[in-house]
């Protein structure tokens, strides 16, 4: 990591305090370009906080960021939005009482002119849309159903095409194949490698360990705010990773069955 | 990578084609709002001589224009999940406003340009404090209710101001073109934009956004404070030109206009299927709601219901109909 | 014949002892009388009489809240061959054929005028007043005006303390009334404009424990003021004749029908009640 | 099984124990109407001399205490999603019945327990409507508000019923102990068995539960339709006592008692923090917006301001103290 | 499956029809005491909504439900409750603005009789609250925190911990585990055995397939609202269940690669 190197992302010194918990004290975070990091520790250990600094949707108390080595300071995620950063946020982020079209294109409706004002291309908005998810592989009835109604898998699925779909240089997924079936979570892996083929770096936030030894180039591990490691995914194994995560040595069979056979124990 | 696509694009089979019924549960709060004006309608009109007559429901049309025109707004306000209470008040501000202006001889299109921009600068002000420094917007709007109605009655010391009958001005209130009173045709245009915007425009796309999920439309990159902003805009610019309308058709400017006007705006905005909770809002239902409450006044005088069963009578009605409804559209409408 | 009346409110004496007055009359001529209560919004009124014209009753009856604001619905009236009589607030050049009614500033300088008496003969010429008023009624505000005017013409050492809005509620007027006398408790003589003004007025008298030392005058008698006068501490109150208004207006409107015609203005006097004269009014309210 | 556990029960090193500063922002609402409440009563006790007296002070708890009874009872519907705008009407129904059960000669005792049980009784059929007929509440307690002041107008025929003044019926109003109005007595048990039903009972749990999540809380396995009708049995029952109370210090009962009284209720609650979209709700903050309220009323006449100036002025002390604490705890509050 | 043998849960012929969607068409489910079932299929299958069935929360169109022999109808989740089926639900069912403590005792609050009035016994409750996070592995700072400012997995556990702590005879769990990181994964999977063992019958809907050979001993797969097949947790492996889920032969390299080596291919 010498400091010549252009990153597509370099975040220092994050903090963040939200009452009585230091959520974030003094992250840094590296991406370069058509990178995939995987962002992985236990659960409220500030990955998801640290993401949203990263798009917008959090402002931190201390830090900064940089962005293809421009310095930058979100106050809105409609300002790194701009910068082309999407996120896939873990709590989805969906407007219940819009319709799945209407959630894939928010903020980013088609529009026709008339008369100098913009109206919605809703025709276009759907086709698109239908286009988008046969992509994805999302079986959805109807573009025009409210999301309120669909199940977790779906929702989440809207999700992700939201922000995969728009050509963005930095995607953040906080834990995108959470509710996802079997086929669906292959379809999002395909999606990781073929947006960072084309040059999109990549954070995927995900408690599936097999999961980042499919797409991941690199993993960082995150304990009570802190950054506490980085491996190369060539040097690590899936028991080292959980190891990190849980901060001593550990015996998850759930994560790690899979590899005995193959990896050391 | 794996072809799950082909199988998956292809429609579910066990989707079944939307039937009648399907769309009628879907559209549960308008369709139930519209029935139930048919239905009481078609009673006044059995009952009384006078209803179904073109100049009783003409005289409906113009009467219920003020209200129709500031529910229609309202409607944006209540999708975002935020209230107006001050529209009354800023009525009687611009109607007192309007008449004294007139009095001091400015000429009218001054006078309605003028009101309907102090409507929008009232609306912004508000707007500033509910999106901007989060303040909750009934107090925001309580606030704004008594402060304006406060400058109107301190305007008028009391007394109502009266506008010369000649004046181009009343033209707005009384006159007649093509047939229909103008305040309707002003409703009507205020309407149909209302209901383009609100269904065709991203800005109605944002607004129900805001209701729903309002940090999910920040996080889409939307700017929802202006946003949030604007709906009070709108909401009290068209309070201003009800004040405007009435002051027309009045010939008057009386700071006690639109006492209690917030409450039945908000009421035919609900009845017509908007929730309160923000996130679902209709202008057609917000249409039908406010000629409901039009016709049942109407058509009580009508049916010289003695006044002091009105109130029981009008209550009742509305409750037993919406009653009525929930229970053949069961599910339909969310209880929130 | 059928007969509109088109009132302000169901929540006052007053103007359904307008109601009352006008019924019997409409029933010893015979005639059918429909009422309307706007509630209190102005454009309501309007709405009505509107509603009327298409309904093509024989006659309106009119108690107006914003007296310029009604003008354009008696025009449209007049237009339509229905005649309109005004009760109790007069219409500035309006299409109504007759004003029936007391003139409320006149009136309100006649209770001032007795006021200033009383404080010079009674209170040794000097007062302070305090006014409990309703800022939103029109006429409560003449009354305001005329009592004002006489106090002022008759040159006495009387100060005019604060005036509270009790806004046409008993309970509020109360509250109002009770703030002001802790404001100003030096205030000797107490002034309001309308019943619910004076009602709560007379009970925050009485809570206060000011009985001995405020002398209270107003308008509009009720149980509770009765009470006050025999006690000694409520002094005067103008008492209108509203069934009497109600019963003149309707039988103005069977006199045009039969194509005669009535004065454009037919005054009902008021009375200032006092102990003297109180007796008359006790069975009323019973 | 893996001893997990170990490392986690220990508390984690990251929490700083909580300051001042936290407990403040955590309690954001009630801190801040708290400081707003002690800013505007330091001004009029500065500004007048007689606001900082006894006599004053006990006052403004006998003025509000119909106010202060209802905005409890409000903040459990409130909290629960709902609104109460049917209060006004309950209150002026009940004092005007009262007076003509007084009349009628029936037993001072009977005719509060009558009443407490009518506004119970008229709580519940509205309750019902809402809780399970799922209709929203807002149309019910309107139609309620027009249908219940209809009877009372009906019943009292306009006219102001008097009381006997002799009746011990009046003593609820009227009478002192311990140098307290008995009023303020009432309120002040009220308030705490309303605090403590809000805070330590599993009731007050669902209230807040039910405002959240109500599909939670009925998966929880509660019955959250009884628990929905219930807040409106007690709104309207405080609307009863309120009544009582009021008709008693009148001594007379009028069907113009309680107007807009339903928006000044809300007022105090929303005031207090309770957020009308449910789920967060504080007593001690509706006390405090409730107190708030009635001190302002008493200090601007007080200070003797122009009765055309007080809602100006009243409006603006509200908007401007509010948002300067908006101000200083920004991003305690939620703004919706 | 003779009909002989006493369930402790035996579904029948559950039909439910929203609007123009046919979620579950005639779908059956038996449960043994004690046995762990493992409920999979694709997303928007019909999982959730068939469990939902069972604990009350949806009222079916048609279909009957016993449980220990006896026939009952659920037109309420309190009688499920009553019936002493609990069930994690997917979307979690928190009062975000009710504390830690509160949440886990949600209708179950410990109370203290004073003058024949219950008041909740705050002390007790977060006492115990306490125990049971720690006995789950939960990290939690305060339990008088509100949910809605936990992280998705610490919300994800106080879900499971109410579920899991009142002595079901049924529980339910909507995946579970979707949300937590690797150590929390273990916990529930120890927690599903030792309740099993304890003779409580366990549905257990995941999409982390390898999870279900870790406690299930059986598995019941959905697809568009029907069933489709039913294995032994011995006579099937990842690959089979992966290719019922998908409806025909798929290859699911975040599902299998690990059992290539052992399994059959
Ligand atoms: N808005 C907030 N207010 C208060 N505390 C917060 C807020 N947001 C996050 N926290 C706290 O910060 C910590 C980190 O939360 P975060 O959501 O970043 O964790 P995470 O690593 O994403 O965990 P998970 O894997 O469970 O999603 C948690 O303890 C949480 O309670
Ligand atoms: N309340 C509802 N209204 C309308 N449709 C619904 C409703 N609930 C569920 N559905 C539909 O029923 C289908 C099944 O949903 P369900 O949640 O049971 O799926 P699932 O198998 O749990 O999926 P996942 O694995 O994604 O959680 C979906 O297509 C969903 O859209
Ligand atoms: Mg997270
Ligand atoms: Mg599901």
């Amino acid at each position: 990591m010498s400091s010549g190197e252009t990153y597509r992302v370099r975040m220092s010194g994050i903090s963040k305090r939200y009452n009585a918990i230091q959520t974030l004290d003094d992250v840094s975070l590296v991406l370069r370009p058509g990178e995939v990091l995987g962002l992985v520790g236990d659960n409220g250990a500030g990955k998801s906080t640290l993401s949203k600094v990263l798009s917008g949707a959090v402002v931190p108390d201390a830090g900064t960021i940089e962005i293809d080595g421009m310095p930058v300071t979100f106050t809105s995620p409609a300002e790194a939005r701009a910068a082309r950063v999407e996120m896939v946020y873990q709590d989805l982020s969906l407007c219940d009482t819009v319709d799945v079209a209407g959630n894939l294109f928010l903020g980013r409706e088609p529009r026709r002119r008339i008369a100098g004002i913009s109206f919605l291309d809703k025709k276009r908005m759907h086709e698109q849309t239908r286009q988008m998810l046969d992509r994805l592989g999302i079986v959805i009835a109807d573009t025009r159903l409210k999301v309120e109604n669909l199940s977790g898998g779906q929702r989440q699925s809207i999700a992700i095409g939201r922000a995969a779909s728009f050509e963005p240089s930095v995607l953040i997924m906080d834990e995108p194949t959470a509710a996802l079936a079997v086929a669906e979570v292959e379809a999002v892996l395909d999606l990781i490698r073929a947006v960072s083929a084309r040059g999109v770096s990549v954070i995927l936030i995900t408690h599936r360990l097999q999961d980042l030894f499919l797409v991941c180039d690199r993993i960082q591990v995150m304990y009570e705010g802190r950054n506490v490691a980085e491996r190369l995914i060539g040097e690590t194994n899936i028991e080292d990773v959980v190891n990190l995560i849980v901060g001593r040595k550990f015996n998850a069979r759930s994560a790690t069955s899979a590899y005995r056979d193959g990896a050391p124990a | 990578m794996s072809d799950v696509t082909s199988t998956h694009s292809a429609q579910s089979q066990r989707v079944r084609a939307g039937t009648w019924r399907d769309a009628v549960l879907a559209n549960g709060s308008v369709v139930s709002i519209a029935l139930f004006f048919l239905v009481v309608s078609v009673i006044f009109s059995v009952a009384t001589d006078a209803f179904l007559t073109s100049p009783n429901l003409l005289n409906i049309l113009r009467q219920s224009a003020p209200l129709l025109i500031v529910a229609a707004a309202m409607t944006f306000v209540i999708t975002t999940g935020g209230i107006d209470l001050s529209v009354g008040s800023v009525l009687a501000l611009v109607a007192t406003l309007s008449a004294t202006l007139l009095q001091l001889g400015l000429p009218w299109p001054l006078v309605i340009l003028a009101m309907l921009a102090l409507g929008a600068l009232l609306g912004a002000v508000q707007g500033y404090f509910v999106a901007y420094e989060g303040i909750p917007a009934f107090i925001v709007t309580l606030a704004g209710l008594s402060v304006i109605r406060g400058v109107a009655l301190l305007i008028t010391g009391g007394y109502s101001i009266p506008i010369e009958p000649g004046s181009p001005f009343t033209v707005l209130g009384r006159a007649w073109l093509l047939g229909v009173p103008a305040p309707a045709l002003i409703a009507l245009a205020i309407l149909a934009i209302a209901y383009i915007a609100f269904n065709e425009t991203p800005f109605g796309r944002y607004v129900t956004g805001i209701g729903a999920n309002a940090e999910a439309v920040r996080r889409a990159g939307v700017n929802t404070r202006l946003t949030t902003l604007f709906v009070y805009v709108i909401s009290a610019a068209a309070a201003a030109l009800a004040g405007i309308i009435i002051a027309a058709r009045l010939g008057s400017g009386s700071s006690n206009a639109g006492q209690g006007f917030e409450l039945e705006v908000i009421a035919a905005v609900v009845l017509g299927g908007t929730s309160l909770f923000g996130g679902r809002g209709t202008i057609v239902g917000t249409v039908l709601g406010a000629l409901t409450v039009a016709v049942i006044g109407n058509g009580l005088i009508l049916a010289h219901l003695s006044p002091f069963l009105t109130p029981i009578v009008t209550g009742t009605i509305i409750l037993i109909a919406i009653w009525l409804n929930f229970r053949l559209f069961r599910g339909a409408v969310r209880s929130r | 014949d059928t007969f509109a009346l088109v009132n302000i409110n169901q929540q006052a004496l007053f103007f359904n002892q307008i109601n009352e007055g006008a019924q019997k009359a409409a029933d010893a001529a015979g005639a059918k009388l429909v009422i309307f209560n706007a509630n209190n919004v102005p454009s309501a009124q309007n709405d009505a009489i509107e509603n009327y014209i298409t309904q093509k009753v024989d006659g309106i009856i009119l108690v107006a809240i914003d007296v310029n604001g009604v003008k354009p619905a008696i025009t449209a009236a007049k237009a339509a061959g229905i005649p309109v009589i005004a009760i109790d607030a007069q219409i500035p050049d309006g299409d109504n054929v007759a004003f029936i009614g007391v003139d409320n500033a006149k009136a309100g300088e006649d209770i001032g005028k007795f006021y200033a008496d009383y404080v010079k003969s009674e209170m040794g010429g000097a007062a302070k007043i305090g006014i409990v008023g309703a800022l939103n009624s029109f006429i409560q505000n003449q009354r305001l005006d005329g009592f004002k005017k006489a106090v002022t013409d008759s040159g006495l050492a009387i100060t005019f303390l604060d005036t509270v809005d009790g806004q046409n509620v008993q309970e509020t007027a109360m509250s109002a009334s009770e703030n002001l006398m802790t404001a100003n408790p030096d205030m000797t003589t107490l002034y309001a404009t309308g019943e619910p003004a004076l009602l709560g007025a007379v009970s925050a008298v009485t809570s206060q424990g000011r009985t001995g030392d405020v002398k209270v005058f107003g308008w509009d008698l009720t149980k509770q003021v009765i009470q006050g006068i025999d006690d000694g501490w409520v002094v005067a109150v103008v008492q209108q004749d509203p069934a009497g208004e109600g019963k003149a207006a309707v039988e103005a409107l069977v006199k045009l029908k039969k194509g005669e015609t009535v004065e454009p203005i037919i005054n009902i006097p008021v009375t200032i009640v006092t102990k003297d004269n109180v007796d008359k009014y006790r069975a009323m309210f019973q």
